[in-house]
């Protein structure tokens, strides 16, 4: 699959070329920025990422863990007597199962992410420009088929100040 | 909402940058030679740090009784040091979640070097738990795994195993929610690099990003996520660890307040701290564009606020020991005040309480060498806080045949020093090596106060450009 | 004669500076008799009433019911005055002197006061006095004539013979020595070179004596002089008897066998008589040929000798002494001089309860053991009233030069409550040469300070103050008092003094003693004792004591401060000694400790011992914080501390209200064969940074248990005995399971005088007090 | 430009039935003064206190964003403004309070605990001390909350920032003062109420209480009034902002009735257990639990997702259960005393108190009738309104 891509040099710019390709039907096929772009993923007309229910999942399983193992411990496995206090001494056993909860939360979405966004140590990152991770904003169209008018996409790129704009044949994304 | 800013506002950025500006500006540091100045600084807190690792390397092998403790008196600078450097890293959580959720953008410029010291004060704070036990060898006895030894379970009772798993998990999430920041600067970096181990080093350490808007999208996700749950850990961690004293019996100790209290206090100690690291680096590393003198103001406020709250918390304390206490409370508070060591709690009390006050003044909190002083006093002030809560409470508690009195020795004074040798060596690596800034943030916030607007008209307000409220 | 005191048969008892609950005679056997006078659990409630009147603090005076402050000096017109009002009352007349009272500060209301207690009491009160003066004592005995005390409260038919000696034909001695009288001298049981004033004289005499031979456990000053030296065995090791108390004869077994190449006395002197035995054959034999005869009740020797061994003595009756009749003549004849002494201060010489005078110097445990008054541990000191000290600008720890003219010594300051101002105090016993060899004890690390300097002892010696006078070494004397530049540390175990906090800071008392007079206790068992807590918790109780439950309460009425419990605490569970620079770091290990508070001003202050160890709450907030749970309760209510799991954190320690945690701040143990051949093989020796504390000789206990199981018998109330319990001469401490209605800790616990420590906080401690019973006004 | 007034207004029938309760309730407080004179008063007390939190609440929470300079709050600063305008009646209800103090405070009355307490205690709780200080708490609330609405309305007509930053250098008093001041009352009112009992944290738990209501009575009202046609001006964004914050504060409320709970419990020391010694077991009990639920359980798992704190049914929910929650936390709070071991709801505890709140609703309608619903000339106004120059020429407001 070939690529459109196109660079700008103001995030303002970008968001406007964004709305304006999407509008007329062309389908992005990612964009690069250097930072994260206010307002970009509603541009684009990104989902909200589905993340949030996976670290409720994970801080959820954290808890569930933490109550139940102290309950297990201080109650059937080993119940003796510190200091008077009961078997089940639920309140004390509060702290432990937030931290775990937060725990499991933290280090769950951080690899979830990593692993949604196909990130590893050591991959190699796939660049359009190499100035996309420093100051230029690259929009990358995906050229389907015919029906891609590159005219219209070029004259809207020129527009909102696109720096340059080419083709990529052969997806070396 | 808007993407106009009301006439007050003021551009976080100084100057007028352009994006390819803040990386330069950013990186320069890390891309020239170490100047003399940081060699110096460098070693000096080798030193220091080496003579801490002697110490507590004595320590190990002879025992603890190479401390000044006693059997009245259990804990003292080991725990007063643990506290003091928890403290100062709950200032880096709190500018890079709780500013976050707040939505404070001028947090972008300094959350980078907040968030390093608090890992490594998280780290500084870590030794001093494991190296204040008598058998420092069997540290793992607190970790709860099945073993064959019963199995012998830990007690999930006790606030120091609280402790043991706050610590571990704020220093986990704290590492984590720095490195997720850290991703897109290595990968800046990355691309500008020219030698090949450079690339090849933060090619490994930039996880392969392109700046692609899709996995920004689940960047952010996870930003927030990890925010939204450091928050509560942040005020956890503080709480657990005030816990290590409320949970006990001790006037002086047993005190409900000390969660909030704590936590206040922390991020009182943790911002001065901020605050004495930013005005140094600002100056060396010529970042006054970027920590501007609005930065040290906002931080000076949150110095100023946390401070009142601690203020207000001792205030109840002596409030209610005196009005409802028993009397070993209502002792308590007067030993502290008027006892042996009344000098700690005064000087806990001015450098905590009353030398704040001075941050009233908007001339002071915009006069830089003023406000460096004023954080220094607070982190002493803090530091004695926890002295005199640790040592005048247990120095006399119910049994007056059991009072007696501490004195710190050269082998606890060395140990001290040489925390502070780990944090500066460690500090100044990280300088070194790693963007000052978090560059990708940065750049989100260049444009942040620059398009202003005022809905009423122009000649009745008397708008101009340097109106701060 | 040293006659036998029957302090049991006391009403009235009054004390002139005889210490005799610490180290006068014989005070484990007055502390058992003194108890006897005092039992608060008959109806009424008895009491005896003890006055005592001494210069110093000593342990008899802190626990009397009334003390007056006095110099030896006014003993003499003391005495006299209350001699001659008793003679009054008696109608008779024979004292030649008429006692001037403006000798002495002690008012004459005071006097008439205890003079007619003590005429009330006749026949059943008893004056002592602890000078070595044959004027005051003619006085005394005296006194204790007029008052019918003897056949009463003085047993002369069957006389003590426990401290019987001639102080002056040891002058004798030295001259003869010194003319070459003498030719061969043998030397047991005494040190005269250390502990005579003019010991140097002894020392110069020894050398003119051709053939010298010390028999001695350890080495000391007057054997290293000596031509030959015979190591004697020490008394655990060995066998042999004492006659106490006239007819009650005692046998010393060995406890293990001899560690090294040692005799006793007597087989030394058999051996060189030719017909070597050992000292069991020749106890054996003096038995067989001395006592058996004296006997009846024992047709056989064997019987005789088990019955011996396992009751540890024998009752044998010889014809009774013919109590001479009281020689008036020596009354008669009385003269007290009035010349007004040479020297600021008077110097009050005095033994320490452990270490006595010296003898037992080269014993660590004895030397850290706290003094039971001032708590001061590994040194003598000069005691001085608070108020003298301010006076002349000295400060605990400044050190004085002392000096009566002839002899110096140099010792630091101790500011000591309810001391005569005009008197000091210095111990006897120290600056002995044996203890040179504590300058290695404690650990070894950058900052410590030894227990003694290279060289030098542990104190100083003071016998040289004391002075012959007609023939009787004097334990006081005049001296004065310069101030060097010069300050050495002093390690108490208690620092703050008061049960009432300082002034300043609030100036309350603390409700941790309770105590009530015997009237107020007549009228309602409870008074003194009335803090009415409501105990509300929030846990669920998931811990019934199905089992034992035990339980510890303690006299305070009638704990005297002796410090036995203390001792042998440490001999039981292996508790180490650390050292004087550890102690003054508040760093002792002792398990059990007896809190020593002052009340009132502090010229005048009243006394109380309050022994404390590990309480063993139930709700035992030490436990809880433990992270590894390395601390625990038992089943039976004993607070466990686990030794090999604990990590050292010391937060149960910081957390235990009591204070009675002990942590091992360094190795203390040593490779030492001999020494370690002290510990109890039963207990655990604990290892550096670990935890450790009272465990209620969790051993005796399981110990008990084992053989009552073995037996097959229910365990009985009073079968297991702890250390400390079993040690106190007074019997101040009860052990038992408060779970067994009918035990006598059940019954105590119920006693209106019970409380315990801080029960408002609901720690739950099942040590327990009964409440302190005064006998005043 | 005239913003001074606007035509908000509720509905006669809806007017009518609110002065109906509270003619209703006032007839129940003074039939129960007569009948039940110790519950009356213990229930008047949390009523009284329950309106001081909403309005105190309100003005802290003007305070807050005035003094950190917020720009996101402008638009919806007026409703919070109006509630706190009515502090003035809590105090009204404060001097009625006097003559309830006999029933009230064991400490004014009972010989008992004057034996107990010590002569600090004494000292501080006197009646003529408790009154002088009661007075001096309501003075510094209203005055200073006084000083921040008329700058606020002030600004309407003149376009001064420099209303602005003297509101910012007010609030900051109002902060220090005003808070100061409400832990005090919280200790008198509340605390006291069992004179042996403290706990230090308890005027931080109950400033976040107070906070927490607040918040959600300022819900309530963005809500209504955004139902009522004003959703152009209190947009989704503000509701999203207050989910936030609802969401927060019910998270900190429950970490401070934890924090209290847990280490009153771990040590379980008597003079301290035997404020929770009712309310740990039993029906008491029961109810803690329910105030846990009301006040964190629910609404923290409710808002938990973004979508729900931009939902108006479902913050109208949270909010209302939150209103209920710290009724029950007062009521938990003040009626062991009175109703013992046991507790037990009747017309003693219900018609006051609907009463009041009735009384209150009128006087917020009536106070956001009295200015502009909008504080048009405030220099952040720009940053709370997505497109501010439309609306504000509008003046649909």
């Amino acid at each position: 699959m070939d690529l459109f891509s196109a660079v700008f040099k103001d995030e303002d710019d970008l968001l406007k070329v964004t709305r304006q390709v999407r509008d007329s039907g062309y389908s992005i096929y990612d964009i690069y920025t250097p930072y994260a772009v206010h307002g970009l993923d509603d541009a684009m007309g990104l989902k909200p990422s589905k993340l949030s229910y996976l670290c409720f999942g994970f801080a959820f399983l954290g808890l569930i863990v933490a109550i139940l193992s102290q309950y297990w411990i201080g109650s059937i496995d080993w119940p003796i007597n510190v200091g008077g206090k009961p078997f089940n001494s639920l309140p004390a056993y509060l702290p432990v199962t937030f931290e775990l909860t937060v725990l499991f939360g933290g280090v769950g979405i951080f690899f979830a992410f990593l692993f949604k966004a196909k990130l590893r140590p050591g991959k190699t990152a796939k660049l359009v420009n190499p100035h996309s991770t420093d100051y230029y904003f690259i929009l990358t169209l995906e050229i389907k088929d015919s029906s891609f008018d590159s005219e219209t996409v070029l004259s809207l790129c020129r527009q909102n100040n696109a720096v340059e704009t080419k083709i990529i044949l052969g997806n070396a994304l | 909402m808007s993407i106009y800013y009301s006439i007050l506002r003021k551009p976080i950025i100084a100057g007028d940058k352009k994006l390819k500006d803040i990386t330069d500006d950013v990186i320069r540091p890390l891309e020239q030679k170490p100047t003399l100045l940081w060699w110096v600084a460098f070693l000096v807190s080798l030193t220091v740090l080496l003579i801490g690792v002697v110490a507590v390397t004595y320590q190990i092998k002879v025992g603890i009784g190479t401390w000044g403790l006693n059997k009245t008196i259990g804990w003292a600078f080991d725990i007063t040091n643990f506290v003091f450097w928890i403290g100062i890293g709950h200032a880096g959580t709190l500018i890079s979640a709780i500013l976050f959720l707040f939505r404070q953008r001028w947090r972008t410029s300094i959350n980078r070097s907040a968030e390093a010291m608090t890992i490594i004060a998280v780290m500084c704070a870590g030794i001093f738990p494991l190296i204040h036990m008598g058998r420092p060898w069997l540290f793992f006895w607190v970790i709860p795994y099945p073993n064959l030894r019963g199995p012998l379970w830990v007690n999930f009772r006790s606030p120091l195993l609280w402790d043991f798993f706050a610590i571990s998990t704020y220093f986990t999430i704290s590492l984590i929610f720095w490195y997720l920041g850290l991703i897109p600067d290595m990968a800046t970096l990355r691309d500008r690099a020219k030698s090949k181990i450079k690339k090849f080093v933060y090619g490994l350490m930039s996880f392969g990003w392109n700046g692609s808007a899709r996995i920004w999208h689940h960047y952010e996700t996870t930003y927030l996520l990890l925010a939204a749950l450091a928050t509560p850990l942040v005020l956890s961690v503080h709480s657990i660890v005030s816990m290590d004293f409320a949970t006990a019996v001790i006037p002086g100790w047993h005190s409900t307040i000390f969660p909030p209290y704590f936590v206040a206090g922390a991020i009182f100690s943790g911002f001065s701290m901020v605050l004495t690291l930013m005005i140094i680096a600002r100056k060396v590393l010529h970042y006054e564009e970027y920590i501007t003198i609005d930065h040290i103001e906002k931080m000076c406020k949150i110095v100023l606020v946390t401070g009142g709250i601690v203020a207000l918390s001792y205030g109840i304390e002596i409030f209610m020991a005196i009005f409802f206490g028993n009397q070993y409370e209502r002792f308590m508070f007067l030993n502290r005040a008027l006892g042996p060591y009344a000098w700690a709690f005064w000087i806990m009390i001015s450098c905590n309480v009353l030398f704040p006050q001075f941050l009233w003044i908007k001339k002071i909190r915009r006069n830089v060498a003023l406000v460096f002083i004023l954080s220094i006093v607070v982190n002493i002030g803090m530091w004695f806080e926890r002295f005199v809560i640790i040592v005048t409470s247990l120095h006399r508690d119910f049994l007056p045949s059991s009072w007696a009195m501490y004195k710190p020795t050269i082998i606890e004074i060395a140990t001290l020093a040489g925390s502070f040798g780990l944090f500066f060596t460690f500090f100044l690596l990280f300088a070194r090596f790693v963007p000052f800034i978090a560059i990708g943030e940065v750049k989100g916030v260049l444009k942040y106060g620059k398009l202003k607007k005022n809905l009423t008209s122009e000649g009745s307000v008397k708008a101009n450009a340097d109106v701060t409220v | 004669m040293l006659p036998h005191y029957r302090f049991d048969r006391a009403k009235v008892i009054v004390g002139f500076d005889a210490d005799f609950l610490g180290t006068w005679i014989s005070p484990v056997e007055f502390t058992k008799d003194y108890m006897k006078t005092r039992n608060l659990s008959e109806k009424p409630p008895r009491m005896s009433y003890h006055v005592q009147i001494e210069g110093r603090l000593s342990v008899t005076g802190s626990n009397a019911d009334n003390r007056i402050t006095a110099t030896t000096a006014e003993f003499g017109v003391l005495l006299n005055y209350i001699a001659a009002k008793l003679e009054e009352k008696a109608g008779t007349a024979n004292l030649p002197v008429k006692a001037d009272l403006t000798q002495t500060r002690v008012s004459k209301q005071t006097l008439d006061k205890i003079i007619s207690k003590l005429w009330s009491a006749k026949g059943n009160s008893l004056v002592v006095c602890g000078a070595n003066d044959v004027r005051l004592q003619i006085l005394v005995n005296y006194i204790n004539h007029l008052l019918g005390s003897y056949g009463a409260t003085i047993d002369l038919a069957r006389p003590s013979y426990q401290k019987l000696g001639d102080e002056n034909s040891v002058n004798e001695l030295i001259d003869k020595m010194n003319g070459g009288e003498v030719s061969a001298l043998f030397i047991a049981g005494v040190n005269p070179v250390y502990s005579l004033p003019n010991g140097a004289e002894f020392k110069e005499a020894l050398q003119k004596v051709p053939f010298s031979v010390a028999f001695t456990e350890y080495s000391d000053e007057t054997a290293e002089h000596a031509s030959i030296v015979c190591p004697q065995s020490h008394f655990l090791e060995s066998w042999n008897d004492s006659e106490p108390v006239e007819g009650y004869l005692s046998i010393t077994q060995p406890l293990i066998s001899r560690l090294g190449l040692s005799r006793t006395l007597n087989e030394c002197l058999s051996a060189w008589t030719g017909k070597s035995a050992t000292d069991y054959a020749l106890l054996q034999d003096y038995w067989k040929r001395h006592v058996f005869p004296l006997q009846k009740e024992h047709a056989d020797f064997q019987n005789l000798w088990d019955r011996a061994l396992i009751d540890g003595y024998v009752e044998i009756k010889r014809p009774a002494k013919k109590a001479s009749s009281f020689n008036m003549n020596a009354v008669k004849n009385l003269r007290l001089d009035s010349a007004k002494p040479s020297g600021d201060y008077e110097l009050v010489l005095y033994q320490k309860v452990g270490i006595l005078d010296g003898r037992h110097a080269q014993n660590p445990w004895l030397q850290e053991l706290p003094d039971p008054i001032t708590k001061a541990v590994w040194d003598n000191y000069v005691s001085m009233a608070p108020q003298t000290a301010k006076r002349l600008n000295l400060r605990q720890g400044d050190v004085v030069r002392v000096s009566d003219g002839n002899s110096e010594i140099e010792l630091p300051v101790l500011p000591q409550p309810g001391q005569h101002e005009k008197v000091i105090a210095v111990a006897l016993g120290y600056g002995r040469n044996t203890t040179k060899r504590f300058k290695d004890i404690g650990p070894d690390w950058i900052s410590k300070r030894p227990t003694v300097k290279e060289g030098e002892t542990v104190g100083e010696n003071a016998y040289r103050f004391l002075k012959w006078q007609n023939g009787f070494l004097h334990f006081s004397g005049r001296v004065n008092i310069h101030p060097t530049e010069k300050t050495r540390i002093i390690a108490q175990t208690q620092t703050y003094n008061s049960i009432t906090v300082p002034e300043k800071l609030g100036g309350e008392r603390r409700p941790l003693i309770r105590e009530t007079t015997l009237k107020e206790y007549s009228k309602d068992p409870a008074s003194g004792n009335k803090y009415k807590h409501q105990i509300l918790q929030l846990w669920t109780e998931d811990h019934v004591y199905t089992g034992h439950h035990w339980a510890m309460v303690i006299d305070l009425s009638k704990c005297t401060g002796c410090s036995a419990c203390v001792i042998s605490c440490q001999a039981e569970n292996n508790v180490p000694v650390v050292g004087k620079d550890e102690v003054y770091r508040r760093r002792e290990l002792h398990w059990i400790r007896i809190d020593r508070y002052y009340s009132g001003p502090e010229s005048d202050v009243e006394v109380v011992h309050q022994p404390v160890m590990c309480h063993h709450c139930d709700h035992a907030p030490c436990e809880g914080v433990c992270p590894v749970l390395a601390t625990l309760h038992s089943d039976e209510g004993i607070n466990q501390q686990i030794y090999n799991r604990c990590v050292g954190t010391r937060y149960c320690a910081n957390n235990c209200p009591y204070k009675v945690r002990r942590f091992n701040w360094f190795s203390y143990r040593k490779k030492d064969e001999k020494e370690n051949l002290v510990l109890n093989p039963d207990v655990t020796v604990r290892s550096r940074g670990i935890m450790e504390k009272c465990s209620w000789c969790v051993q005796r206990i399981q110990e008990a248990k084992a053989e009552a199981k073995r037996k097959g018998v229910k365990l009985a109330d009073g079968d297991i005995k702890l250390a400390c319990e079993q040690s106190c001469p007074a019997d101040a401490i009860v052990f038992g399971d408060m779970n067994d209605p009918q035990s006598r800790i059940s019954k105590l616990i119920h006693h209106p005088r019970h409380y315990n420590m801080l029960e408002e906080m609901n720690f739950k401690p099942t040590v327990g007090y009964l409440s302190l019973v005064r006998n005043k006004e | 430009m005239n913003t001074n007034s606007n035509s908000l207004a509720i509905p006669k029938a809806v007017q009518k039935f609110l002065l109906l309760l509270i003619v209703a309730g006032s007839l129940t407080f003074i039939a129960g003064l007569f009948l039940s004179p110790r519950r009356i008063w213990g229930n008047f007390l949390i009523t009284d206190f329950y309106i001081l939190s909403l309005s105190l609440g309100a003005a802290f929470f003007v305070a807050v964003n005035y003094a950190s300079n917020s720009g996101w709050v402008v638009a919806i600063r007026r409703i919070p403004e109006a509630i706190s305008s009515t502090i003035w009646l809590s105090g009204i209800g404060a001097l009625i309070l006097i003559f309830g103090i006999h029933s009230l405070y064991e400490w004014s009355h009972s010989a008992a605990i004057h034996e107990e307490v010590s002569g600090y205690f004494k000292a501080w709780f006197n009646e003529s001390f408790f009154i002088i200080r009661l007075v001096v708490y309501f003075v510094v609330w209203i005055v200073l909350n006084r000083a921040i609405l008329a700058n606020s309305n002030r600004q309407d007509k003149h376009p001064d920032i420099a209303y602005t930053r003297k509101n910012v250098r007010n609030s900051a008093l109002f902060i220090i003062f005003g808070g100061i001041a409400f832990c005090l009352a919280s200790i008198d009112l509340m605390m006291s109420l069992q004179a042996r009992w403290y706990s230090t944290v308890f005027p931080v738990l109950m400033i976040s209480g107070m906070f927490l209501s607040g918040l959600a009575i300022i819900i309530v009202f963005v809500v209504i009034l955004r139902h009522i046609g004003y959703s152009h001006i209190f947009t989704t964004e503000h509701l999203h902002t207050l989910g936030n914050y609802l969401l927060s504060f019910s998270v900190f409320w429950v970490y401070l009735w934890v924090s209290q709970h847990l280490l009153i419990w771990y040590s379980n020391i008597p003079e301290e257990t035997s404020y929770y010694i009712f309310r740990h077991f039993g029906g008491w009990g029961s109810l803690s639990f329910l105030n846990v639920v009301l006040n964190w359980l629910i609404p923290f798992a409710v808002l938990l997702p973004v979508a729900a704190r931009k939902s108006d049914k479902i913050m109208l929910q949270m909010a209302i259960v939150v209103l209920i929650g710290h009724w029950l936390d007062l009521f938990i709070l003040v009626m062991p005393a009175f109703l013992g071991p046991e507790p037990s709801v009747s017309v003693w505890e219900i018609l006051p108190f609907i009463g009041f709140i009735s009384l209150f609703v009128l006087v917020v309608f009536r106070r956001l009738r009295k200015s502009s619903l909008l504080p048009v000339n405030d220099p952040y106004l720009v940053e709370s309104l997505p497109d501010s120059e439309r609306i504000v020429k509008s003046r649909n407001f």
